[in-house]
């Protein structure tokens, strides 16, 4: 949170005429999806300065790592992006499972694929229908959180419960499905790309909707990787970056699918209606995933043996997978003897999306800064962790 | 003549009368460019008023008034945008609108 | 009855005026204003002249209160209090004032005007039928005058030449500061 | 005496007849915006949720009427009741038949252009007032928008006099007739041009979607009525669903033929023989069923459509409207000087036009069965699910 000294040596304060404006966006803001604050300088309607003010959801889940054994902090992975929840659980598992050597059986793996690729559907589910709803269509965000409910409903029968499943376990999962789940999930997903077809043909068949984002807020490639943006968010300027496919884990290795990349089929590659585009190509290419598993998924244990006391060995690692919001990386330093990590940290894609706000808010309109925004796809709690 | 004040003449005249002396000392006593305005429009429409009595008490159909209150209509109009095109444009350099800060042009 | 609205539309009308003269801050002023405005065009609607009231309201309300409005709006944050002006106390300007009120009531009586009373009856075609016969030329005129004044308003407040103005009016007064 | 208490009563019925209605509004919107998402909407309050809009009432009736501690309180206190005065104000020319309309005034349509740039001091004032900056925001944006969408409206309702030489309402309906022929949309082309520019002014002057720039609440929070609460609040929105009404009446009256319903009735004129009270009654329903349609299209639009960004909302107003509307009043006078009424081009015009005009209804039908089709939707015909 920024105080007012803070804020003085963050932006150049020239005195302010007098048709300039200092407005605080947020803490409390519908278009902020969350608690997160923005200070613009406005010209008018036109932003000449932005801070980004991010803090207001810290939980210090980084902290309360240090005082848990590893996987009694697994829940607490669900709470890092409520909407992804089990990419969270599933990137806190391969990075402990590599570190501590652990077995995990094959079922058990494609049951975690398949969750984190019905997660990844609902995730970007949300961002489409939110950045709909935040340049004013409200039916296409009702009608996505409508699907959303179906995934929900296949991730109660999956894991238990309809969000923070907390489904992964170390060298497994918690829990085998029922027969019917493959039957329900097929059925949904024949229903969903018809779904998908009548979305997108609602919005981007839409001028009003086109003229919103075409040419907004665009990121080249090179700005991008200067962000340090990952996933989607970079995929949409040009850069066909997949840790799913770069550093493969899991089964994607053996997955056929593409990397959808934003060329600017509208206007500028990287503006905010490639991410929009992206998004939707890529919960295509989620379906055509699940399609594959299951095909593939055969029965098996789900759980190996693992040692009750885990024990990682001293120094540290970093372990990264694709969440919907791209890189999600667990940096663990172990001491190599207590049952609990020295430090944990969690690089998260939000948080590096928030980098880029105060830079390219300079110049758009305040109804640009909304579309910009939700274009980004930010999840508050996944910020500040 | 009927006795009805609002068949009256003379009381039309006296509102507008009334009207334009508030107009006037407005304008006389105000700094702000803005009040000095709202002044300048007080008075136009007390004459305008004016017209439109005479017009109607005169020979209700000799319809002359109504256009000459209508051309003031129009001309008050178009003075105050342009009086608040300069006022805003003086206000965005010299962050005021009193008359004693514009007096560079005094020699 | 009739009268009974007359007199309190009169006393809106002239209250409103005194409010824009007197008022201590500028926001009342403007609310005076608008009120004496439209109570203007309720007299003007008992002399049955319907479309100037309309077009009063449509020009004056619709259009220069919200100018005036949006003015003050955009200039507040500077002094909007009651000030005199230098060159003009208040008393000085009561005085003249109440003298042009008194000439001009006493003008009023002593003139002997004829006056008829009024017939009621529609106006608007014969408003539009002098504006295109006898006052084709004046009509034709305004009409010129408002594409003047739109093209100006837009030219005054056109950014780049305000900024422009703002830059040249620095450099001219730094020069001063050197030459002194 | 008699005649002002009269009037009096009359128009108290009116205004109370009219609240009722923009109430009632509020739940019809409710129901059709459910439908459009998917789900069910108000239903639990009387029969189909029909006394929801009473329920909302006393619950705003009940709430604390905040009055900010550093905003202006008088004029916060009057700006709701500028604002629904004015939209109720621009009732008493409108004709809903030969007899039930308030006051036959000469200048009809420019009485109605004027109370509706009445309006706009309310709003102004309401976001001043509250001295909140988005309600600033919010209070401008408004008055710059229907400030200039008046332009545009004003040429549409020119053409409209041109065409019928009249202001009154009553002499504009008895200009058209019965027959969706005899209408001034389908009556030539600049008519027809006329109707739609006044249709999109009228949704931006009531800020409806997608022209609601001045309480975008992704963007402004809500813009003027920001700070307000429990009564004060309501009043800015019987003020919003009145206008519907408004707009829908005026809409009729000016292109659709207002109340005439039978072929040689024109709803000034009964003809001799026939029972005045009957055709009046009939009338009037006629009026209601075409004013409602049009309320019906403005709710449809507001919950499919994203919103306007503020410099595209005022391109589209002065850089196509305006021009439009200028070419189009200038084509109106050359129109009607070479080809007069009833003459053979005339009547080609006439019945071509609303051809075009019912293939473009049998098109949308086609449209819709067609996309239904491709997502194996079913329909629900039924309202009262």
């Amino acid at each position: 949170m920024i105080t007012e000294n803070d804020l003085q040596s963050r932006v150049e304060i020239t005195p302010i005429n007098g048709s300039e404006i200092e407005i605080n966006m947020g803490p409390h803001h519908p278009s902020t999806h969350g608690v997160i604050r923005f200070i613009l300088f406005l010209d008018g309607e036109i932003v000449v300065r932005a801070v980004a003010d991010v803090g207001y959801l810290h939980r210090s889940i980084e902290k309360i790592a240090e005082n848990l054994p590893y996987p009694m902090f697994m829940p607490y992975t669900d709470r890092v992006d409520y909407v992804a929840a089990i990419n969270c659980n599933l990137g806190y598992a391969l990075a402990v499972e590599s570190l501590a050597g652990l077995e995990v059986p094959e079922r058990a793996t494609w049951l975690r694929m398949i969750g984190a690729e019905l997660n990844r559907i609902n995730s970007h589910l949300i961002a489409v229908g939110a950045l709909a709803m935040d340049v004013g269509a409200t039916t296409p965000f009702v009608h996505a959180i409508r699907e959303r409910e179906y995934i929900l409903d296949l991730l109660e029968i999956l894991t238990g419960t309809r969000m923070n499943n907390n489904y992964v376990r170390f060298g497994g999962v918690c829990q085998d499905v029922p027969e019917d789940f493959f039957k329900k999930t097929e059925k949904f997903l024949d229903h969903f790309v018809l779904f998908l077809g009548e979305f997108n043909r609602l919005l981007t068949t839409n001028k009003i909707f086109l003229e919103r984002l075409i040419n907004v807020g665009i990121l080249t490639g090179d700005q991008a990787l200067g962000f340090s943006f990952s996933g989607p968010n970079l995929r949409a300027s040009g850069v066909g970056h997949d840790l799913r496919r770069i550093d493969p884990y899991c089964f994607y290795s053996d997955m056929e699918f593409s990397v959808p990349v934003g060329s600017g089929v509208k206007g500028t590659t990287g503006d905010s209606f490639d991410r929009f585009i992206v998004r939707i190509d890529e919960m295509l290419e989620s379906v055509k995933i699940l399609r594959q598993i299951m095909s593939k998924i055969k029965e098996g244990p789900i759980q190996s043996k693992i040692p009750r006391k885990i024990v990682l060995p001293a120094g540290e690692s970093y372990h990264r997978s694709e969440a919907p919001r791209g890189e999600l990386g667990f940096h663990i330093v172990s001491d190599g003897k207590s049952n609990m990590p020295y430090r944990i940290k969690i690089r998260t894609g939000s948080f590096a999306a928030m980098t880029s706000l105060s830079e390219l808010f300079k110049g758009m309109m305040v109804a640009d800064v909304v579309a910009y925004f939700a274009s980004l796809d930010v999840v508050a709690p996944e910020v500040d962790r | 003549m009927t006795s009805l004040l609002s068949e009256n003449p003379n009381s039309y005249l006296i509102i507008s009368v009334l009207i334009f002396s508030a107009g006037m000392f407005t304008v006389l006593t105000r700094k702000n460019i803005l009040a000095i305005i709202m002044g300048i429009e007080l008075m136009l429409n007390a004459s305008a008023l004016n017209f439109i009595t005479f017009s109607f008490f005169r020979k209700s159909t000799l319809y002359s008034g109504h256009v000459f209150a209508i051309l003031i209509i129009v001309l008050a109009a178009a003075e105050a945008v342009v009086a608040l095109a300069i006022l805003l444009a003086i206000f965005q350099q010299r962050k005021s609108v009193m008359t004693d800060d514009i007096s560079d042009m005094k020699g | 009855m009739k009268d009974a609205i007359f007199i309190l539309v009169a006393v809106f009308a002239v209250g409103g005026a005194l409010l824009t003269a007197a008022s201590q801050s500028i926001i009342n002023a403007a609310l005076g204003l608008l009120l004496s405005l439209i109570s203007i065009a309720a007299l003007y609607i008992f002399q049955s002249a319907d479309f100037v009231a309309i077009s009063q309201i449509l020009v004056y309300v619709g259009g220069v209160m919200v100018l005036l409005l949006f003015s003050i709006m955009l200039s507040s944050g500077s002094t909007d209090f009651f000030k005199n002006n230098p060159a003009m106390k208040v008393f000085p300007a009561l005085l003249i004032v109440v003298v042009f009120a008194g000439l001009a009531i006493y003008a009023l009586f002593s003139a002997n005007l004829t006056f008829y009373p009024g017939q009621y009856g529609p106006s608007t075609r014969e408003i539009g039928n002098l504006f295109l016969k006898d006052y084709i030329l004046v009509f034709e005129l305004v009409s010129v005058l408002i594409v003047v004044m739109l093209v100006g308003a837009g030219v005054m407040l056109r950014k780049e030449l305000v900024r422009k103005a703002v830059a040249s009016d620095g450099d001219s007064k730094d020069e001063k500061e050197n030459k002194k | 005496m008699i005649n002002l208490i009269y009037m009096f009563v009359f128009s108290l019925v009116y205004l109370l007849l009219l609240a009722l209605t923009a109430g009632i509004l509020t739940y019809v919107e409710r129901r059709i915006a459910g439908r459009m998402q998917s789900r069910i909407g108000p239903n639990r309050v009387g029969i189909q949720g029909i006394l929801q809009f009473i329920a909302d009432l006393i619950k705003g009736v009940q709430k604390e009427d905040i009055i900010p501690a550093d905003a202006y309180a008088f004029l916060f206190k009057i700006a709701p009741y500028l604002v629904f005065m004015g939209v109720f104000l621009t009732l008493v020319p409108i004709p809903f038949g030969a007899y039930t309309l308030m006051e036959d005034l000469d200048v009809g349509i420019y009485y109605v252009l004027a109370m509706a740039s009445y309006v706009v001091i309310g709003l102004m004032i309401g976001g001043w007032a509250s001295n909140n900056k988005w309600s600033l925001l919010g209070g401008m944006r408004s008055a710059a928008q229907k400030i200039s969408y008046e332009i545009p409206a004003a040429l549409g309702v020119f053409i409209v006099v041109i065409m019928s030489g009249s202001m009154n309402f009553q002499k504009i309906v008895a200009a058209q007739g019965a027959s969706p022929v005899d209408w001034f949309v389908f009556r030539n082309p600049f008519t027809f041009i006329a109707f739609n520019l006044f249709f999109i002014a009228s949704l931006a002057e009531g800020n409806r979607v997608p022209f609601d720039i001045p309480e975008a609440e992704s963007e402004l929070v809500s813009g003027y009525n920001t700070e307000y609460s429990g009564m004060r609040f309501l009043f800015f929105f019987l003020a919003e669903w009145g206008n519907l009404v408004v707009i829908g009446a005026l809409v009729t009256c000016m292109f659709f033929g207002g109340g005439s319903f039978w072929y040689e009735w024109k709803i000034s004129i009964p003809a001799p023989g026939r029972d005045p009270i009957v055709f009046e009654v009939l009338g009037f329903l006629w009026f209601l069923f075409k004013t409602f349609f049009f309320v019906f299209v403005i709710i449809w639009i507001r919950w499919t459509l994203p919103r306007l960004r503020i410099d595209q909302l005022m391109d589209i107003c002065w850089k196509y409207m305006v021009p439009i509307g200028l070419i189009s009043s200038l084509g109106i006078v050359i129109w009607m000087y070479f080809i007069p009424e009833n003459s053979t081009i005339d009547r080609i015009v006439r019945l071509t036009l609303t051809s075009l005009g019912a293939i473009t209804v049998l098109y949308f039908k086609y449209r819709v069965y067609k996309n239904l089709k491709i997502t194996k939707a079913t329909i629900y015909a039924n309202p009262f699910v």
